[in-house]
């Protein structure tokens, strides 16, 4: 495999499950990145164990994302989006389009230098999140004040390794490859969508991915309001999925919702928490046992909330349907945690038409046929991970592997061809 | 093989009260296996008793050395420079290693840091059982090569007492096999069984005469 | 004598936690000394009672969370062994120095600095 | 020759900035065996490796400690250094005085940073080269397994040109291709054609695994066939020995002619010529296991078959319905949409025979009141559970499996498809309750990671990275019986004693074994004791 080049289109978890895959077997690999920083939605997941692992795969990531930053036959290229496609298998033609991060992350050693003397205010300079990869600085066209006009050259006047330069325009660059990996990866629901709820305007309602970075930030939960500790917190299953738009179980959320439950449980046993469900998806390994953990210690309730008010205490007034007794109830909480799915990525549209592959009716990729899970319609354009419909960490990772895996089987088919 | 295993703290400490300077011998065979007193417990032991004289007792200095056979004269003979260093000896070898030391230098105080427990083998990492009572008279031929002298409680040679409990434990120790179950078990396999039928008379545990001694004719 | 606190850390989890609270600059104990082993499984009793032949005042262990090792095994052993280690100082009256095992996963920097602040409050001066 | 340690200095481009570097150079300068200390800026950059080449030559250094960032961050980049001036990547030791030291604390650390350096130091002086070589690996893989996952695996496996033997318990391939998976109605004759087919493909049917041996790239592997017993090698070992199920009844209801199985319900479908059909079915799953993913899949299948078949009524009792797969809402939904009805009960409802008929009586939560329904057929509530002989197979080759009996034990390290024994993996449903996309995932899982290790012949490792002294080594086992990898055996050597070998292939350096061994006979280069003790004894000499 030393000669085929593969490029993999996005870097969350199956993404680079895919590459190291590939690399590993000998394939050189283009990972591209559209955002700064490698890991997708996967990089900002907290670990949930209490005193014995949860089985959140939240520590496999980061492993993954250090091997494969180091990997020296996967060529990164964050701020990298496709623009161009054509040519067939062992043969594709793909125009990247790279946008300026100022900062050149192989020069960049995170020294911090930059952001002591950048005058703007918040700082238009700064560190990504601690885990991040790489952990190259940050430059915000948006907050610069050079951007805005100003003659100012601190920061590069500053930087030790000559990382900083401003006057670098978006690239563009031509790259030709045997075959694609797409793992563009989901779209968080957007729980404002659900207006009854409350999100974004009672600050006490969060969603899942909120309280995995709180609990990433502070490693406790505080609430948002008073930063108290709450005592009375609810969960609600399947928001933005298993409704008339999402026509699918995210398969994740009662996973997320359920370990966060037992982590609050476990950092105090006195918070009560309820979990408001449809149907509790508490298969696949180990899990069973956890559910069987914590069953009794937590508050399982059939039936999904459809209001939700803050009370002039500021607590929250949950109404649902009751339905052992078919009549709405209230019960009120002084935090709500909407445990949002899985949505397909804004911009799958867009890459489906310049990549020329399906999408499904439900907005994630399609796949050839039934029994094989990586096959788009095009021959040498696969798709991996979560652009193809709900997953969690371990089997998005399953799929990345196995598009790699498919990747080498066509390529050395089409070898034997030639 | 041989078991043992390293004595209370308390009761080495006031062993070794009143000297200066120690050296701990430790032996690479048997004990070592048995994780008593191979070359890992004596710096265990070392450490230990340093840690305790730092904590505002007394200076002690302590010497580490293990050799391949502590009961074997020629091996422990390569101890002499360290012996002769110390003030007292603390072995962690089984009992006839330590007694070898004790010979080898009368003039030293030799003292051990284990307990010779028995004979046994590894049941599985970590556990050790008795196996043999060194009897001198083996009666294995007749009980399918499961001794009932040490596996049974009560040493019974004519079959099982009336407290066998149900599942084959013993009725002293519920944890433990029936020793006799376990004979009448492979006797059956080997459709021997015939052999509980027999009654054997009162063993003869004077076979070996104390203390033991065998002179082979090989040599 | 010196009031160190030595810190086994699993290369896996507990190291790059440290790095992290570093890049966060959460701060912790000066006296800290961490040694990087591959595998929490790999400390023995021998290197903690040797810590404390040295001066150290405080030993952790820090590894992977509980079911999580990179080594099936690695972090119950060392598990066992901190404890066995506990038993070996209680012995000889030195259960002043603390010996400790926390599990804990490679994105959790507040839980390193916790670890180490735990240990720091166990520690009892000597002759009390 | 007495070794000669070169320390590297790096104020991070000025990010080290609370640590006076000319006093510690000073210091660090006196250390025992120290011949050189270098100050640099950015000494990850081009320039500073230029600069390491050059004095590393110049001074004949033979032992580096580079005081910056974190091994985590550049301990592989250094190690590059090393090697591309001659020296073995493990003669370098690194002293985190950036997240350890400047970071970690405010105000001046250079006494700290001093110290960091010292264990570093320490360390390095005892530091040995560890050689890498390549290893030779038997290309063949064996997959266990005569199923829908087995076979797919050896057809994918022949795909990348590796030859495999595909060993089955039963008489022919695909008779046991589990009905649960989604696979009902699903044709495997053209599968199993196919493979018959293959000539990389060994088909060896009516056969069992009686002993194994060896580690990854040598399993020597003993299969009885038939009469005899043949050994075989392998280069990796592969698991797919699926499932089986088990009908969750009351002990005095044995399964009567109108209590039946998935399997046995596809099969009445399938059946054209069967003469009743039952005008009223029942269907029960996820009370006594949660693991009820297969069945709920099931279930929707043949309902939804059973409805458009037989146009029967349909009720479905169930605590929940598991639809965390791909598709399976849709079916749910669809279900609904022809008219099965769901009843959601939290407790498991009770069946009793009624002439002939099958009564369940259940508290639904959604009418909250008792319903009682007769059914002329219930296709009962069904246990997934190991297949016959998972246990066997996985004492044979000493593997562990989780805490319902299936292989793998859960650990998300070894997730989707590895064991903790290098060169042994699992696929499908003998690792849980895998529905059909998921098996369809783990099979290019498993032939990815197998043509990773076998594809080029030969496995590049480190030479006695961990080996046990000869000399020391009392053969007592235990590291044996401990190793978390099963890397470990007796071997003979030379002079024919018996001593603990460790598989440089198989081992994981974890030093699980190094720290256990009685007679301290495992030296494990870069963590034998001494170079661990060096490190505590700076805290004592500072």
């Amino acid at each position: 495999m030393e000669n085929n080049d593969v490029l993999v289109v996005g870097s969350g978890i199956s993404g680079i499950a895919s590459a190291l895959e590939l690399a590993n077997a000998g394939v050189s690999v283009y990972l591209i990145e559209k955002e700064a920083v490698v890991g997708g939605h996967s990089a900002s997941f907290c670990c949930k164990a209490t005193d014995i692992c949860a089985k959140c795969s939240a520590c496999v990531v980061y492993d993954k994302i250090k091997e494969a930053v180091t990997h020296p036959r996967i060529k990164l290229l964050t701020n990298a989006t496709v623009r161009r496609l054509d040519g067939e298998l062992g043969n594709f033609h793909v125009e990247i389009v790279q946008q300026p991060r100022y900062i050149d992350e192989e020069r960049c050693i995170a020294c911090g230098l930059c952001t002591g003397v950048c005058p703007a205010d918040p700082k238009a300079i700064y560190p990504p999140f601690a885990e991040a990869a790489p952990f190259s600085y940050i430059l915000d066209e948006g907050l610069c004040v050079r951007f805005k006009g100003e003659q100012c050259d601190l920061c590069q006047r500053t930087c030790p390794t000559k990382a900083i330069e401003f006057e670098l325009k978006s690239k563009e660059r031509e790259l030709s490859v045997d075959a694609v990996i797409v793992a563009t990866g989901f779209d968080v629901f957007d729980a404002r969508k659900k207006g009854s709820l409350g999100y974004g305007r009672y600050p006490n309602v969060l969603t899942g991915l909120d309280l995995e970075q709180v609990f990433t930030r502070e490693s406790y939960l505080r609430l948002p309001t008073n930063g108290n500790e709450p005592k009375n917190i609810a969960f609600i299953q399947c928001v933005g999925s298993r409704d008339e738009d999402h026509e699918y179980c995210s398969q994740v959320c009662c996973k997320y919702a359920m370990k966060l439950a037992g982590l609050i449980k476990y950092q105090n046993p006195d918070t009560q928490v309820t979990i408001f469900y449809i149907d509790l998806q508490t298969t696949g390994k180990g899990f069973a046992q956890f559910y069987e953990k914590y069953k009794e210690s937590i508050r399982f309730v059939r039936g999904v909330p459809v209001e939700i008010l803050q009370t002039v205490s500021g607590e929250l007034e949950v109404r649902f349907e009751d339905i052992s007794q078919g009549k709405v109830c209230r019960d009120t909480f002084d935090l709500v945690v909407l445990s949002v799915g899985i949505s397909p990525g804004k911009n799958s549209w867009d890459l489906a038409r310049i990549l020329g592959i399906n999408l499904a009716d439900d907005g994630f990729f399609d796949v050839k046929d039934s029994f094989s899970p990586n096959e788009t319609n095009v021959d040498g354009i696969l798709v991996a991970g979560t652009c193809q419909g709900p997953k969690d960490i371990p089997d998005s990772v399953a799929h990345g592997i196995a598009a790699a895996s498919k990747t080498i089987q066509r390529l050395i088919e089409f070898a034997s061809q030639r | 093989m041989i078991i043992a295993e390293r004595k209370p703290m308390a009761e080495i400490r006031q062993m070794i009260a009143p000297y200066k300077k120690l050296l701990l011998a430790g032996c690479a065979t048997c004990v070592a296996v048995c994780w008593a007193g191979g070359e890992k417990e004596v710096g265990i032991l070392a450490s230990q008793l340093r840690l305790a004289q730092s904590k505002g007792r007394k200076k002690i200095s302590v010497l580490e050395a293990t050799v391949e056979r502590q009961c074997e004269k020629e091996m422990v003979e390569e101890l002499r420079d360290k012996v002769q260093e110390a003030d007292a000896v603390l072995s962690l070898a089984c009992g006839s290693g330590i007694q070898t030391m004790a010979e080898m230098f009368e003039d030293k105080p030799v003292f051990p840091a284990v307990n010779t427990t028995f004979i046994g083998m590894p049941e599985r990492e970590g556990l050790w059982v008795e196996m043999c009572g060194a009897c001198g008279d083996c009666f294995l031929d007749r009980t399918g090569g499961i001794c009932p002298v040490v596996r049974c409680a009560k040493g019974l040679l004519n079959g099982p007492c009336g407290g066998t409990r149900k599942g084959g434990k013993c009725e002293i120790d519920p944890e433990k096999d029936c020793a006799w179950v376990l004979i009448y078990r492979r006797l059956e396999k080997q459709d021997r069984l015939d052999l509980m039928r027999q009654y054997y008379t009162p063993k003869n545990f004077r076979a070996v005469k104390r203390p033991g001694r065998i002179q082979s004719v090989k040599a | 004598m010196n009031k160190c606190i030595v810190a086994f850390c699993c290369e896996h989890s507990a190291y790059p936690a440290a790095d992290l609270a570093g890049k966060l600059r959460l701060h912790y104990p000066e006296s800290l000394r961490i040694i990087r082993v591959p595998c929490a499984g790999r400390v023995d009793v021998i290197h903690i009672l040797k810590a404390f032949e040295n001066g150290a005042v405080a030993v952790l262990v820090l590894g992977c969370e509980d079911g999580a090792c990179h080594h099936i095994t690695g972090n119950t052993r060392a598990k066992e062994r901190v404890e066995y280690c506990n038993m070996l100082l209680k012995e000889i009256e030195a259960d002043g120095s603390p010996v400790a095992m926390f599990n804990l996963s490679p994105n959790e920097p507040h839980k390193f600095v916790r670890a180490v602040n735990e240990i720091t409050k166990r520690i009892k001066e000597p002759g009390r | 020759m007495k070794n000669k340690v070169g320390v590297f200095f790096c104020d991070c481009g000025g990010a080290i900035n609370n640590i006076d570097f000319d006093a510690a150079v000073k210091k660090v300068a006196k250390f025992p065996g120290v011949t050189c200390v270098n100050l640099s800026s950015n000494l990850c950059l081009e320039e500073g490796e230029e600069k390491m080449l050059s004095c590393i030559k110049e001074e004949n250094i033979n032992r580096v400690v580079v005081a910056a960032c974190s091994p985590d961050f550049k301990e592989h980049f250094f190690r590059q250094v090393l090697e591309s001036a001659g020296l073995n990547g493990h003669l370098f030791s690194m002293a985190n005085i950036r997240e350890q030291g400047s970071w970690a604390h405010d105000g001046d650390i250079t006494v700290k940073a001093v110290e960091l350096i010292k264990m570093a130091v320490n360390r390095a002086r005892l530091l040995q080269p560890v050689k890498k070589k390549k290893f030779p690996v038997n290309k063949d893989v064996l997959v266990v397994g005569g199923g829908f996952a087995a076979i797919n695996a050896a057809l994918q496996l022949s795909r990348v040109g590796l030859r495999t033997t595909l060993l089955e318990g039963e008489a022919v391939l695909g008779s046991e291709t589990a009905e649960l998976g989604g696979l009902c109605g699903f044709d495997i004759g053209s599968m199993v054609s196919e493979v018959e087919g293959d000539e990389n493909i060994e088909i060896l049917t009516s056969a069992e695994v009686r002993a194994t041996a060896g580690k990854i790239g040598d399993f020597t592997v003993r299969i009885r066939k038939g009469g005899e017993e043949i050994s075989h090698k392998y280069g990796a070992v592969v698991l797919a020995t699926g499932y089986q199920t088990k009908l969750a009844l009351e002990s005095e209801l044995k399964s009567d002619i109108n209590i039946v199985s998935q399997e046995k319900l596809c099969r009445m479908l399938e059946d054209p010529n069967l003469e009743i059909r039952p005008r009223t079915i029942g269907f029960m799953f996820d009370f006594s296991d949660e693991n009820s993913r297969l069945s709920t899949l099931a279930t929707l299948n043949n309902a939804l078959a059973a409805r458009q078949k037989w146009d029967s009524e349909i009720y479905v009792f169930c605590k929940s319905v598991k639809v965390d797969s791909p598709r399976a809402e849709k079916l749910y939904r669809e279900a609904r949409d022809c008219g099965v009805v769901f009843l959601k009960c939290e407790a498991r409802p009770r069946i009793t025979a009624d002439n002939g008929r099958v009564k369940i009586e259940a508290k639904d939560v959604f009418l909250g009141e008792d319903t009682i329904l007769a059914c002329d057929l219930l296709v009962a509530e069904e246990l997934l559970l190991p297949s016959e002989g998972t246990e066997a197979l996985s004492s044979l080759l000493n593997i562990r499996r989780d805490s319902r009996g299936f292989y793998q034990d859960e650990n998300v390290h070894l997730y989707p498809v590895a064991s903790e024994k290098k060169g042994i993996f699992f696929v499908g449903g003998c690792r849980g309750d895998l529905d059909l996309s998921r098996v369809l995932t783990d099979v290019p899982s498993v032939v990815a990671s197998v043509y990773e290790l076998l594809s080029s012949g030969n496995i590049l490792a480190e030479v006695e990275r961990v080996k046990a002294d000869p000399q020391k080594c009392v053969a007592c086992l235990t590291c044996i019986r401990v190793c978390p990898h099963d890397a470990i055996q007796l071997v003979r050597t030379d002079n024919s004693k018996e001593v603990a070998g460790i598989s440089d292939l198989a081992c994981d350096a974890c030093g699980v074994c190094a720290a256990i061994c009685p007679a301290k006979a495992i030296i494990f280069q870069g963590y034998r004791d001494e170079e661990i003790l060096a490190q505590i004894e700076t805290i004592g000499e500072s």
